[in-house]
């Protein structure tokens, strides 16, 4: 029992840095285009670990079922939102800041 | 304890979150920060809810999840239409 | 047995197992109840014409599970990639903006594809139609892995759906 | 003690939320600024047990108000709001006035969860026992909104209805005019 509470203290501990490092992303890249990256890890793996996380502390009872409704609503919608969103910033005239090597 | 982690560690993406969305300079960048505010504050609640044994909680979550997808839907809609926002940068 | 009944007995067993997950209810008015609902919803559902417009993708289930193995490997690396930019000091990123062909002739395709795209960090389909994808990628890495095709000819295709 | 620091934290937010609000005079941003109120709200709901509330919150006030004023906000030309002509000072004093005294009231509420409170005393403890004996239904809160209040409940659907179906006149009827005028075209 121990162990899988140790792995899900890891999964819950890897989901809280990567929510750290995502907030700390939008504010260090420099345009809305590069944010929408930073975003992406709080939405995919963030929010994964943390489900997982949670999942092995419930054990498997509805409420570790609810939790992976939850984790699967976010990862259709997620998606779905940041398109939609890159879009309309794009159709707006909302200049991306590109590399000028290429 | 590692819950204890758990949501400070949340609590603070919220607040940088919410700092983006203050901030802006533009639109986007507000509507990008309060999505990710969303999501956070449904991992919030998923994890306070297994955190107190109060399991009953997860269900607001899980109908914030859904709700963000309806809120999602009237967004592209208004996408689609044309008319939401065409306006480059504010401020 | 026509299409539309299979797919409305699919649709009645796959919500009754939702409601039933939901709630843990055994005892007999709530099941009832909840036989019910789910009754009323296919009949809406079927009402709103809304089964025989998209398809069921029951046929691809198992290269879809293939797919979505390759995909949480590289939602998993593209994640480690982008949080290593964020903590690297100086000039951490390239954005790139570029187009994709598109290879995909279904609409179930397109949007597996388009929105694996937009779920792996690091890369973000920007605008998506019927001969291409426009993509923002937050360096030249993850443009070129786009361009390699591997992400293309992961996502799984029916070629027996009517090309739309 | 994790309680009250969540407490305090998203209490934080929420003034911040509600300072911007007033700041921000781009419409849009508001409604996104609305949502993400409505959203620490909702958590703060949860963090007192409040569970039907804090659900309400979520499904409406996050949910089906933010896409109400979105459809507003489509359906209007204006998107940035208009700064006001006049300092607005009678109004402020009146809402500091009514904060105090509300303030002032608070001392006399029976703190959070205190046993001894007229509201646990009465007819709570009969609701916890007989509820699921004589109802059925799980939730004591569901079981007094929807059994032994259920007319009650019955009359505010209906209220809240009629209003619906009011709305739905008034803007469905131009959305759909609007549509026929560009099938024309």
């Amino acid at each position: 029992m121990i162990f899988v509470e140790i792995i899900s203290w890891i999964f819950i501990f890897t989901g809280a840095l990567l929510g750290i490092a995502g907030g700390i992303g939008i504010h260090r890249f420099p345009d809305f285009y590069s944010r929408l990256h930073a975003v992406g890890i709080t939405d995919t793996m963030c929010a994964g670990c943390f489900i997982i996380g949670l999942c092995l502390q419930t054990g498997f009872t509805i409420a570790s079922l609810k939790l992976l409704l939850i984790f699967v609503f976010l990862f259709f919608s997620c998606p779905t939102a940041t398109h939609a969103l890159a879009d309309t910033a794009m159709l707006s005239g909302l200049k991306a800041r590109l590399d000028k090597e290429q | 304890m590692i819950f204890t982690v758990a949501t400070f560690a949340i609590l603070v993406t919220i607040s940088l979150g919410l700092a983006r969305a203050l901030m802006g300079p533009t639109v986007y960048d507000r509507i990008l920060a309060v999505n990710m505010v969303g999501t956070k504050t449904v991992l919030l609640i998923a994890v306070f809810a297994v955190l107190s044994g109060r399991t009953n909680m997860i269900d607001i979550a899980l109908t914030y999840a859904l709700i963000n997808l309806v809120g999602v839907v009237a967004v592209l809609k208004f996408v689609e239409q044309g008319n939401f926002y065409t306006d480059g940068e504010d401020d | 047995m026509s299409y539309t009944v299979k797919h409305n007995i699919s649709l009645t067993v796959l919500l009754f197992a939702l409601w039933f997950g939901l709630s843990g209810l055994f005892d007999v008015l709530m099941l009832s109840l909840g036989i019910a609902s789910t009754l009323l919803v296919v009949y809406f559902s079927y009402r709103m014409d809304t089964i025989d417009r998209q398809k069921h993708p029951a046929r691809l289930t198992l290269q879809l599970l293939r797919f979505w193995l390759f995909l949480s490997r590289e939602v998993i690396s593209a994640n480690i990639d982008v949080v290593r930019r964020i903590f690297r000091p100086g000039k951490n990123i390239s954005p790139q903006l570029f187009q994709l062909p598109m290879t995909k002739k279904t609409d179930l395709a397109r949007v597996i594809y388009a929105n694996s795209i937009t779920l792996t960090p690091g890369t973000v389909c920007v605008k998506v139609n019927r001969k291409a994808i426009t993509v923002h990628s937050l360096s030249k890495e993850s443009a070129d892995d786009l361009r390699s095709g591997r992400m293309a000819d992961a996502v799984p295709e029916d070629e027996r759906d009517e090309e739309t | 003690m994790l309680d009250t620091f969540i407490d305090i934290t998203l209490l934080a937010f929420l003034t911040i939320t509600a300072i911007a609000i007033i700041k921000v005079r781009d419409l849009f941003v508001v409604i996104m600024l609305f949502s993400i109120f409505s959203l620490h709200s909702a958590g703060l709901f949860v963090v007192m047990d409040a569970a039907d509330v804090a659900f309400t919150e979520a499904a409406v006030g996050a949910g089906i108000s933010t896409v109400l004023m979105l459809a507003t906000l489509a359906l209007t030309k204006d998107h940035d709001e208009k700064r006001p002509a006049h300092k607005a000072r009678l109004p402020l004093l009146v809402v500091l006035i009514t904060g105090a005294a509300l303030v002032y009231g608070t001392y006399d509420i029976p703190s959070f969860g205190d046993p001894d409170a007229p509201a646990q005393a009465h007819v709570k403890p009969y609701y916890i026992e007989q509820s699921m004996r004589e109802t059925g239904v799980p939730n004591t809160v569901t079981a007094v909104l929807a059994s032994y209040r259920g007319y009650d409940t019955l009359g505010e659907v209906t209220v809240i209805f009629t209003a619906g179906i009011g709305v739905m006149l008034l803007i469905g009827g131009r959305l759909t005019r609007k549509r026929d005028k560009e099938d024309d075209r």
